[in-house]
């Protein structure tokens, strides 16, 4: 099987789902004749045409407004948000429009839209191109949510979103683009929406995570492992529609439950799981449901000491975890 | 005779009148079914009827597209939705063919008729036309999409983003603006920078044109060669429509807290049902009979609309939540 | 001690606080010559001048863009959003700009700024007159959120808000606005941001509220009570900053915990709440954290028995405290 | 000669061409840094330094205010920033006044000097220059604001709002575009319909002006105007200085993947800073040992500003979570 990256398996799923569907098509800004300024559309628009992947005037609400009035013609737009942060300016586009205009319209009109959104820091992007941005959604009704941390995923959830009949906003770890490379089928294949993934098995403490925290929770488990802790690692891999089953079974192998994401604490999708738990899970737990998040900061600074001091890392995260195991 | 030179038939003038006077009827009804107790809440198009029809008169019925926005009962009933469909939608029943009672009345929305769902969010609607204007042209349909929104809305940014958008691509869209005088109490000249709305046009390369709003036939005469222009590609056109509110804001407004009586008498005066009613007079398009049976059959219609939706179902409270996400 | 509604502390906070400081000044959607649509601003333009209670154009970036500038540069903006469903089209500005200008200068900027905005349901306002959007912004460090249930706690917590250094979002239920009375003092007084209120002591459930349903939950602590189930109830107040240590506290008095709030439960502030109680005071539970919310749809439907199908009442607390109780 | 015509000192153009020259010396060694790997991110002025000295020349840099974008260098460093300060800034240290560390280089923000923190998403500055400007007509002062953006800025949203609401009010903000033919990958025709910024000035009812973006003279010209306008209270202008980006959009771009080597040769030699040193020469308003002797000194002074820098302390980590909020 080809061994590809994350971000080739974003063009890869991307490509092939335009040469199979005609009804696909790509808009955002440098999407086009530049392939994106992470290359992720790059190539397309030779393979497509410049109708087909489109370059946007420099207007994220307009890319994502006129994306809903092709989706409800029929078509199904994907749309790039150059970097998650500056999705700020789509919000009503987003949660006033894609999001209600099924439920709206009573079920007769409805927006099969896909808005990529590459996200996440460790990259010295500072304040505002690093932010993770997925909590502003995840309490929106009608999106869903999807946030892969590996390459294989990558093409199986977004294949599965581009077909997917709802607006979904997919978040793609910038640092991941080209740090994971993974063995990806070249056939199409789908994962669908809602199904988590467990990416070890273990049984002392159950660590909850998604995006790039997945890698650096398998870094820590390896590292524990060691030690003599077993630690299990459930990926979300989509927030909405959340995996509970998975969620509450993850609970239950262990008692134990530390979840982890880089977005900050309060607020974050961990808030989420942490009371799903503590309502549906709470006879089984041995220990007090954990969360490690990045702190409560508008988002990491530019300097690289700070930014260190901001994201979470392999040993914070293993910390974070053998607390847990010797409660 | 100006309908002549227009191309219009004596037959097509006494039809626009006929739906300038249901809209009207249907929506003085709405005011005395409110003010009865019967519905919570009521929102007009008094006043901006010959823009209306002037506007939706000039499209092709069977295969163009409408992005309205609340005030426009006028251009929904010449698409096709009748009194009875405004009945179940002011009474939020089932019915419904906007929303299925969920949403206010004139948030219009209709998939027989090409009228895309909108929502309460100012200005949304003109993106989304947009979007169905570039679906034509990347599936090479070549309908027109018509989009309307208030002179006060045109403030907003995704308005500059839409017209821009649809210029840079030549789209065939055209934006019509309504400009009432007021955006609820905030009159002309607190609202717009020039007072002027057609003068943007230029600063997106489309023409920007400012009509008497109450004059149906000036209204047709630039919409038809706005839509002549976005059939044959090349690009959209902006309106601006001058007339006057002859109602509060809505149900819930009192609008002598910001404007007099005088003003409003004023304006009546003016008004471009009145208009049309002594052109087809003065030129004896009509017997007084038949002006007298059309009037009659109207009201007909709209008795029967009301009871008809008075005795209908209510949505049932299970399908609550129905229709977040597909299937 | 003078009995006023809800609204009334509203205008009679500001008013006072424009009169004791020139730097305070009103801008939004209606609020000058009109007062409001909800009538919040009332007389103010008599007392104060059009230059300090500003009808600006239909645009909410730039109500509340304006505003971050004037507080930039010195003066303390009170900005309306007419309805909270409309912030939609500012969430860039408030969550790039106002929530970051402090941190993103190293503490040389400041945006001392409150944006008030009328939320929440059961008045027929349909999907977009009706939401609860707090939850958007919760996640959001930088921002402080205000989210009074009292016409008392609304008048020292706005003079706190207005006194603020921060931007504070200042979030209103529409429904209490001529619902609830209750004695103010005519003196200025204020009630520090960040500190929950008792608003009933009990011993058998503690629920975890604000807003609408503080009432709504007293009324069935007042059925309970007959029953001999003792509610306690903590009002949050202000969501952020969180009143940790009474949340805790009011945990520990009973073990047994139901959040309540109006806003749909996915992700909805009642998740970082339950969170916390599941992480820091997992051994003083004795029955699993419970949410009380309303459903996962895209708001309440316009249609009043979809409303009330959507809306908690009493009985629905009623119910759940009962449950609570017996386990 | 121009600069008399426009009551310029040959001293005043010989600091005019200093602060050029400066601008761009800094810039290039910044792109050194970054190719010697001791910088991780560059975005330049290269290009648009005779725009940047031209505007803020004309303002009173006593008590005008700035809000500018990221390509504004050579506007800071005429309203009193230093090399120094750049570098500081590019290293990310502690003594960074714009940040200290927190955010990218040529996010500008001064107290000093009167320049707001300014973001990356674009465009949100000017809707606060409008807020500062608003604040003086409050307060009674008669400062003016310039804000900048580029041309693919102009078309989002908060551009438009903030030119109407400063036209509506008449308020003393000059918008300044900078237009260098691209945003990032994607050229004029695909960004801006008509292709012309300035054209929009009408839709607001204020000046739009074109002006050769190189010529630093035109540039002054205009906005002395402009700001003798805003000054007097007749309201805003609106200026677009059409220039060229000679270098790529920043270090992380590759501009010869849309556009060719040959295009940028050509602009070159229509380079502003050259142009203004071609016109010191020609009219001998300076000795060729002066010229060289400013070269010099430009260079001793960055050189020197890049050894402090690089030996400044870094922030310190434990400030991470300083300045979310205030005290
Ligand atoms: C984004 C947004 N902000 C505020 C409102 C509340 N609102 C409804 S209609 C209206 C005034 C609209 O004025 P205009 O665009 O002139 O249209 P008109 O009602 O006069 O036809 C306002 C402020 C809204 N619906 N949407
Ligand atoms: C809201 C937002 N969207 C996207 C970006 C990413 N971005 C940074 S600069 C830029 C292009 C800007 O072009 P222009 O306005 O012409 O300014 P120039 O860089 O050419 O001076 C883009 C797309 C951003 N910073 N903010
Ligand atoms: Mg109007
Ligand atoms: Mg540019």
């Amino acid at each position: 099987m080809p061994v590809i990256s994350y971000i080739d398996a974003v063009t890869e799923a991307i490509s092939e789902e335009m040469g199979r569907d005609k009804s696909v098509f790509v808009l955002g800004e440098d999407v086009g004749v530049r392939g994106g300024v992470f290359r992720a559309t790059n190539g397309l628009i030779d393979l497509y045409g410049e109708d087909r992947v489109l370059d946007t005037p420099l207007t994220e609400s307009a890319i994502v407004g006129v994306g809903i009035g092709a989706a409800a013609y029929g078509l199904r737009p994907i749309a790039e948000i150059q970097f998650a942060d500056f999705i700020m300016p789509a919000v009503n586009q987003i949660v006033s429009e894609a999001a209600k205009m099924r439920y709206r319209s009573n079920g007769t009109w409805q927006c099969p839209m896909v808005i990529r959104a590459p996200y996440g820091g460790g990259i010295h992007g500072a304040l505002y191109h690093s932010q993770s941005v997925e909590a502003l959604f995840t309490g929106v009704p009608g999106l869903k949510i999807v946030t892969p941390s590996t390459p294989y995923d990558v093409k199986g959830l977004l294949l599965s979103s581009i077909r997917d009949n709802d607006p979904v906003l997919f978040f793609e770890h910038k640092k991941l683009y080209r740090l994971i490379k993974d063995e990806v089928p070249s056939e199409e294949y789908t994962i669908p929406l809602g199904k988590a993934d467990v990416k070890r098995e273990g049984n002392d403490v159950t660590v909850i995570t998604y995006g790039l925290m997945v890698h650096y929770t398998l870094d820590a488990a390896k590292k524990l492992a060691e030690e003599g802790i077993d630690v299990h690692v459930l990926d979300l891999r989509t927030l909405i529609p959340l995996d509970k089953e998975a969620v509450l079974e993850a609970t239950r192998k262990t008692g134990k439950v530390l979840i982890v994401h880089e977005d900050n604490k309060t607020s974050g999708f961990g808030a989420e799981v942490a009371a799903i738990i503590a309502e549906e899970a709470f006879f089984d737990l041995d220990a007090p449901v954990s969360r490690l998040c990045s702190p409560d900061v508008p988002s990491m600074p530019y300097n690289s000491k700070l930014e260190k001091a901001f994201m979470l890392n392999p040993e914070k995260i293993a910390a974070a975890i053998r607390e847990l195991a010797e409660l | 005779m100006k309908h002549l030179e227009l191309g219009l038939t004596d037959e097509q003038v006494r039809e626009m009148y006929r739906y300038m006077l249901l809209a009207r009827k249907v929506d003085e009804k709405m005011w005395l079914l409110n003010r009865a107790g019967k519905l919570p809440f009521v929102v007009s198009c008094q006043g901006q009827e010959a823009t209306q029809i002037g506007a939706a008169y000039a499209l092709d019925r069977q295969k163009d597209w409408l992005c309205p926005y609340y005030r426009d009962l006028g251009m929904v009933l010449l698409f096709g939705q009748t009194a009875r469909d405004q009945m179940l939608s002011a009474f939020a029943k089932k019915d419904d063919p906007n929303s299925g009672g969920r949403q206010m009345p004139n948030h219009f929305g209709d998939r027989r008729y090409r009228i895309l769902s909108g929502s309460s969010p100012v200005t949304t609607q003109m993106l989304h036309a947009v979007g169905i204007a570039y679906a034509g042209k990347v599936t090479g349909e070549d309908h027109v999409v018509l989009t309307s929104c208030g002179e006060g809305s045109s403030n907003q940014g995704d308005w500059h983003e839409a017209l821009n958008f649809a210029g840079v691509h030549d789209l065939p869209v055209v934006f019509l603006v309504e400009n009432n005088m007021y955006a609820i109490s905030v009159p002309l000249s607190k609202q717009l920078a020039g007072e002027n709305v057609a003068a943007r046009g230029q600063g997106y390369g489309m023409p920007g044109i400012r009509v008497d709003g109450n004059d149906v036939f000036q209204v047709y005469e630039v919409m038809k060669q706005a839509v002549e222009r976005a059939r044959k590609g090349e690009g959209p056109t902006l309106i601006e429509a001058v007339s006057y509110r002859l109602t509060p804001h809505s149900s819930d407004d009192d609008d002598l807290t910001y404007r007099t009586k005088e003003e409003i008498e004023e304006a009546k005066k003016r008004d471009g049902l009145f208009v049309l009613e002594t052109y087809l007079d003065e030129h004896q398009l009509w017997t007084a009979d038949e002006k007298e049976a059309l009037s009659k059959a109207i009201d007909t219609e709209i008795t029967e609309a009301i009871k008809f939706a008075e005795a209908a179902d209510h949505p049932n409270p299970e399908d609550l939540s129905k229709h977040v996400y597909a299937g």
